[in-house]
């Protein structure tokens, strides 16, 4: 069973590292933002798969950890494009 | 067994890939991406050498929060990096720097390659010392028993960069607030995010606390993840950040460190030593000092993000 | 395991005194810090006797303990805990330390002042709690037996420094502070690269426990050269001094006092404990010889650049650089090629002497030209004239500061250099005795170009006209506080070779200057004249208009344009170096280098 | 034991970017970067050593594991120092460049305040 | 909040379905221990309170039936965004027709419209990608589906699951 | 039992790769950033819930399997979410320049 699964992991990471290098290429920046999509689908897969082969179940917690965090680098990276682009949002008032 | 080892190759690969590109890349803001893709990626790094603590470490800070600074501070310079032509090293220059460190890094590799083995370990050791404290994790053993001095200095280590950052506030903003992020679209995506995961961050955070007596985690690593969650809502509008000059914000940001310090303390005066635990309440009193260190670890780590304040005071 | 642990036997209650001397002020900057307002003054204030009280406490003690005091933290003994350990040379840094950080606190009550019933300002808080920050930093390093943790004290030391630089916020001294602290974390992570190695081959992080273990093995030879680079990139020392001199210079004056004073001893500190502790069998004669040359360089170069500022604290800032490389002038001392070892003897007394002298004669200096600078509103040494009569207390701190510097007896930097000398004699290194008495005449010479301006006539010169009307409204009063402070450290800094320091340093009992008046005379005469020759033909000076000395200036010429051509080509030379990509590859190939000559031997 | 190779061969290699990039990007958000980068190289180094301590049933040797997330911390706190620091800056200047430093004290004449 | 009688038995009644959920999650991650248990109370009520913090109670009620036959929809949906997107990747021809369609929502903007372009962004060949005025913006792999209709069709199956009342 | 279970596993785990492999083809092959978007999400969600399918025989224990359902809802929300932003800057960018 490891070694298949270690096949798939290899393919998943090449998938990966291809999948990287097209997005990091850009041009824009919403191209470069998928880049933590990317790594939250294929990054977390490939943890998974590899909690098991090396039988560490934490992983999965790492797996977790990753997941909201991708997202939470994904946000801020959208909102920090958003004011690169429009600086001039009126001034903000006070939240809820 | 015999196809494992490849899988470190291709692990190794992938990540020396994004490392490489996190150098290279022509503009500052698609490196950070890099970075960020770089420190997920570490994550598998760490648990392939069996350290899932480190791995969650890594995955919180290496590129949630960090990534989060970096991308932040990417957007801002944007406007200033055409500017950037200074210190250029030419092609020779650079081809020297190059060797060297090819140099210096193959003699870090020769090195690592020579030590000895079997390895020198404490690892038998910290099992056989584990029962002082009753605690399952042995990386929270080190980090709150064996090494608990180093612990508490970290914890004064942030809260000094703290201080280092509120203090590149201009003058008149002091005591205010940091600067603010501007109001998202109220029906977005960010908005709808901001509102639904906080709760299950919150709930993850203090698991990856509370599993850490036994098993991976760790105090800090669900600050992190508490902070994360905080900087969401913040992103999203849905909150302020307090002004810098509230006593009970700073109360709050110096509760873990003079806890673990009230803690050592009692340990010096009722017998034992500085930073050591009565014999059957460790595992209690640890977990104390955690829970009292989260609140205040995530508080700091959110506004070292936050930057310096801004705007000031209200009159 | 039975060895270490009955000799990290903990030594009973005065061992808590290490823990105090740490949390004092680590717990005076956390309560500090939530009090806000005039209340962090004030903590800070109240923890300086505290603290200053715990360090003498414990240098009383530790000479009875015959070695060190130890306390094991939680009691753990190393390799799995961490121990606390004063010998000798921690102890008396630890006093010290306290003392100059206590003066540097009664000078800066004046400059960091909150007025009764004013909100919270910045620059107080962040200065309070800072300078507790570099306190408890230091403390640390000092104390630490542990690589890991003198890593995360180095760190601590670094982040409180950085922020000091750029308290201002002007846009030079937040590019002083950058680069300054980019260089530094270099510096850092190099160090824990070695620290890594070190673990890998042994297993443990304990300063006692790896002396015992260290033989020249690939790892350990990389690892000491990491390290040691690392430490020197954080010491500034030169090439890796790109980011001190704006630094220090930029700071405000209690910052540059406690930065130029005591920040950069404390890497140096862990450099002297992994070469003379961690590592004493493994350095080589090619890598002690190359480590005090670049100290000679420092010399050269830090006063040569010294000598052709045109800013009061820019002059002190190279000074500091020079006097850096001063203090690494006792490795190539210390090396016993005999035994293959380092040795704790004169050398090393005297390099930690000279550390000491000079942390409270620079601090004193720094605070008396913050004072001028107040006083007359800038600090451009052409236009210095009349500044003893407005501040005679802070002319006079300078003065004796330089002084005590320069090595007049009785200061310890005299001692110092008797105990170099001889040193140097011992082990025939003739040519380390002329660097040491060229850095005393270099020394004296940018004092005295100082000195005979704030001492001349005033308004000689048009500059002086012109500065006076633009910088009227700059002029500030100065207090008697914090003249006397400055004052009190610079005496000190005079009285420090009255003191027999054989309890913890490696001096032989007795070692203390016998002050006879013609030795005293004869060893105050020549550096000054010296000085003054190298002032003349070096220094950044204006032939006065009239007079015989115009006749002497024109007599000299030839020496005086070569000499000033020399000291532009050094001011080139210098600032070719503090490019960052130069400094950099400085950085790579001094470690490339030390590992070479580290290995050389074997 | 492979892992312990590969990673630490990769270790290597990522310092040695680091210390490239750190010394060769003009730009100090890349110097920062490029400083992380480093860091996580020696981060890796402790974790190969960990590895290779691996014993009494536990994967690795715990204190350097523990060591790697103080150091983490450490790290994370300078980065954010440095950004705010490079970020105050470039407000005040409008530049994100660190070339001046280097000139302003080439010469005694420039460095009048 | 002036709390009457009805709002407050509103939040009462989303304070216990969030808490009643997020213990739920607690006991996925934690196990079910004595202690585990015990600090899981603590954690989800204050978790709770973060949620209604964030997101305010609202009289609405969930149809539990419509939900889990949204959910199997989903699934099934997933599966067909991912093999429609497969078919149209592996075709050598490339078979795209990309554009943007503007669907005009039914549900006012706010907590829901958000939830349902969440839920159609995984929708086979659609993608919002921001609003204009009344309608959201989609991106589509095919102008010339009916985008419209089937968007129309998992409104209404999403709102089943919700009733306002 | 277990070769059932590693069948599915087998099955599950290899379809999961497939639709990560759709998605790839996807990112190189498409166009324009939105369109690769689209490939993105769609198929590389459903690939990771294939695997975390494939795993649930191999998970060990209920509570493992549960946290690997959690781990595939967390990215779902995640990408729902994401997705939206990066589309919104790609629609951005694309009338700006």
């Amino acid at each position: 069973m490891n070694e298949f699964l270690t096949v798939m992991v290899g393919l998943i990471l090449a998938l990966l590292a291809l999948g990287l290098v097209r997005v990091l290429r850009g041009p824009g920046d919403a191209d470069r933002m998928m880049a933590a999509q990317l790594i939250g689908t294929c990054g977390i897969a490939a943890l998974l798969i590899i909690g098991v082969i090396g039988d560490i179940s934490a992983a999965i917690d790492v797996a977790l950890v990753l997941a909201l965090l991708a997202t939470f680098a994904a946000a801020a990276f959208a909102e920090c494009a958003r004011r690169a682009q429009q600086p001039d949002t009126p001034p903000e008032t006070e939240g809820p | 067994m015999t196809i494992v080892p490849a899988l470190d190759l291709f692990v190794a690969g992938v990540v020396l890939i994004v490392a490489v590109w996190t150098v290279v890349a022509r503009d500052s803001s698609s490196a950070v991406v890099g970075f960020v893709a770089y420190g997920l990626l570490l994550a598998l790094v760490w648990v392939r050498l069996g350290a899932p603590d480190v791995a969650l470490t890594e995955a919180a800070i290496g590129s949630g929060l960090t990534g989060a600074l970096l991308i932040g501070a990417a957007a801002r310079l944007r406007a200033g990096e055409s500017s950037t032509s200074a210190e250029h090293l030419g092609g020779v220059g650079r081809t020297l720097v190059a060797a060297l460190a090819t140099i210096v890094a193959a003699a870090i590799a020769v090195a690592l390659l020579s030590l000895p083995d079997p390895a020198p370990s404490l690892a038998p050791e910290a099992a056989a010392n584990a029962g002082a404290t009753g605690l399952g994790n042995p990386i929270t053993n080190v980090l709150m028993a064996f090494r608990a001095m180093d612990t508490m200095l970290e914890k004064f280590v942030l809260v000094i960069a703290l201080v280092g950052v509120w203090s590149l506030a201009p003058d008149g903003a002091w005591g205010g607030r940091p600067r603010s992020y501007h109001r998202a679209d109220p029906e977005g995506a960010l908005v709808f995010l901001a509102r639904v995961l906080p709760p299950l961050g919150v709930v993850l955070g203090i698991y990856v606390l509370w599993v850490s007596a036994d098993h991976p985690g760790g105090a800090f690593q669900g600050a992190t993840i508490l902070a994360a969650m905080w900087l969401v809502v913040l992103m999203a509008g849905l909150g302020d950040v307090p002004e810098v000059g509230r006593q009970q914000l700073r109360l709050m940001l110096v509760a873990g460190p003079v806890v673990f310090l009230i803690v050592g303390l009692g340990g010096l005066l009722l017998g034992g030593a500085f930073l050591s635990y009565p014999q059957d309440w460790a595992k209690p009193v640890i977990l104390a000092i955690e829970f009292a260190m989260i609140l205040t670890v995530a508080a700091t780590l959110a506004l070292l993000v936050a930057g310096p304040p801004e705007r000031s005071a209200e009159p | 395991m039975s060895g270490p642990v009955a000799v990290l036997e903990s030594a009973g209650s005065s061992g808590a005194l290490l823990v105090l001397s740490i949390v004092v002020p680590v717990a005076a900057a956390l309560v500090a810090f939530v009090a806000g307002g005039r209340r962090t003054a004030w903590i800070a204030l109240a923890a300086l006797p505290v603290g200053l009280a715990v360090a003498v406490a414990i240098a009383a003690k530790v000479p009875q303990t015959g070695g060190a005091l130890v306390y094991l933290l939680g009691g753990w003994a190393p390799p799995l805990g961490v121990a606390l350990r004063a010998d000798g040379l921690s102890a008396v840094m630890l006093v010290v330390t306290a003392c100059v950080v206590a003066a540097i606190g009664v000078y800066a009550r004046a400059d960091f002042r909150v007025a009764a019933g004013a909100a919270e300002e910045r620059a107080p808080f962040t200065f309070w709690i800072l300078l507790l920050g570099v306190w408890g930093g230091l403390n640390t390093v000092f104390l630490a037996g542990d690589l890991f943790t003198l890593y995360v004290a180095l760190e601590i030391l670094t982040f409180a420094a950085v922020p000091l630089v750029c308290l201002d916020g002007r846009a030079e001294t937040l590019q002083a502070a950058l680069r300054y602290l980019l260089f530094a974390l270099l510096g850092s992570v190099l160090y824990l690269a070695g620290t890594t190695l070190l673990y890998g081959a042994y297993g443990t992080l304990d300063v006692v426990l790896l002396s015992r273990l260290v033989t020249a093995e690939p790892a350990v030879l990389v690892a000491g050269s990491l390290m040691t680079v690392g430490l020197l990139a954080k010491t500034a020392l030169v090439p890796l001094h790109l980011w001190l001199p704006p630094a220090h210079a930029g700071a405000p004056p209690a910052g540059s006092a406690l930065l130029s004073a005591l920040v950069v001893k404390g890497s140096f500190f862990i450099v002297v404990r992994l070469w003379f502790d961690v590592m004493p069998g493994l350095q080589s004669v090619a890598a002690t010889q190359m480590l005090s040359a670049l100290g000679a360089t420092a010399i050269l170069l830090g006063s040569v650049v010294a000598l052709r500022q045109e800013r009061l604290k820019l002059l002190i800032a190279y000074s500091t650089l020079a006097q850096i490389g001063y203090l690494f002038l006792m490795f190539a001392l210390a090396y016993d090629a005999g035994a293959a070892s380092m040795l704790k003897g004169d050398a090393l007394a005297g390099g930690m002497l000279q550390a000491m002298s000079h942390a409270a004669a620079k601090a004193a200096m720094f605070m008396a030209a913050g004072s001028i600078y107040t006083a007359l509103g800038h600090d451009r040494i052409a236009a210095l004239a009349g500044a003893g009569r407005r501040v005679p207390g802070a002319v006079a701190a300078f003065a004796l500061g330089g002084l005590a510097l320069v090595g007049l007896p009785p200061s310890g930097a005299y001692l110092a250099k008797e105990l170099l000398l001889r040193s140097a004699a011992d082990t025939g290194q003739w040519w380390w005795a002329v660097v040491i008495q060229a850095g005393g005449a270099f020394t004296c010479a940018y004092l005295l170009l100082v000195l005979a301006r704030v001492l001349g006539p005033v308004n000689r010169t048009a500059t002086a006209d012109e500065t006076t009307d633009e910088t009227a409204t700059k002029r500030g009063r100065v207090g008697w506080s914090q003249q006397a402070a400055a004052l009190a450290l610079a005496a000190c800094s005079l009285a420090l070779g009255l003191v027999d320091w054989s309890a913890w340093l490696p001096v032989p009992p007795g070692t203390r200057l016998s002050s006879s008046l013609v030795d005293t005379i004869a060893a105050a005469v020549w550096p000054v004249l010296a000085g003054g020759v190298l002032a003349v033909l070096l220094g950044r000076w204006t032939p006065p208009p009239r007079g015989r000395l115009q006749q002497a200036a024109a007599a000299l010429g030839p020496l005086r344009r070569a000499g000033v051509a020399l000291g532009a080509g050094f001011c080139r030379a210098d600032a070719f170096l503090r490019q960052w990509p130069v400094a950099g590859l400085s950085l790579l190939a001094l470690a490339i280098v030390f590992g070479a000559a580290l290995s050389a031997r074997y | 034991m492979s892992e312990t190779i590969v990673f630490g061969l990769c270790a290597a290699v990522v310092a040695g970017l680091g210390l490239y990039g750190a010394i060769v990007n003009p730009q100090p958000l890349r110097k920062i970067l490029a400083f992380n980068l480093l860091g996580s190289g020696v981060f890796l180094f402790f974790g190969v050593v960990a590895r290779r301590g691996a014993a009494a049933g536990f994967p690795g040797d715990p204190i350097p594991q523990a060591l790697v997330i103080t150091g983490v911390v450490v790290a994370f706190s300078a980065t954010a120092l440095a950004l705010a620091l490079l970020l105050r800056y470039f407000d005040a200047t409008g530049s994100a460049s660190l070339r001046d430093g280097a000139a302003s004290n080439a010469g005694p004449e420039s460095t009048d305040a | 909040m002036i709390g009457t009688v009805g709002e407050h038995r509103t939040v009462q009644r989303a304070a216990i379905v969030r808490a009643v959920l997020l213990f739920g999650f607690w006991t996925i991650l934690a196990g079910v221990g004595v202690a585990d248990l015990l600090v899981g109370v603590g954690v989800s009520a204050l978790a709770t309170r973060v949620s209604l913090h964030l997101l305010p109670a609202t009289p609405r009620r969930y149809d539990p039936v419509a939900a889990a036959r949204l959910a199997l929809r989903f699934l099934r949906q997933s599966v067909v965004a991912g093999l429609d997107v497969a078919r149209r990747a592996f075709d050598p021809r490339l078979p795209l027709r990309p554009g943007f369609v503007s669907y005009p929502a039914r549900c006012p903007p706010g907590l829901f419209r958000s939830a349902f372009t969440a839920f159609t962004s995984l929708q086979p060949g659609t993608l919002p990608a921001g609003s204009d005025d009344g309608g959201i913006v989609y991106h589509c792999l095919d102008v010339d589906a009916p985008v419209v209709s089937q968007l129309a069709t998992e409104e209404v199956a999403l709102s089943g699951v919700v009733r306002h009342e | 039992m277990s070769a059932v279970l590693d069948l599915v596993t087998i099955v599950a785990v290899s379809a999961g790769v497939f639709f990560f492999l759709a998605g790839t083809v996807g990112l190189l092959r498409f166009p324009d950033t939105l369109t690769r978007l689209h490939a993105l999400t769609k198929a590389d969600n459903l690939g990771l819930g294939l695997v975390a399918l494939g795993l649930l025989p191999q998970a060990g224990s209920l509570q493992n399997g549960l946290k690997l359902v959690c781990v595939w809802l967390l990215v779902l929300l995640a990408g729902a979410t994401v997705s939206q932003l990066v589309a919104q800057a790609a629609r951005r960018e694309g009338s700006s320049s």
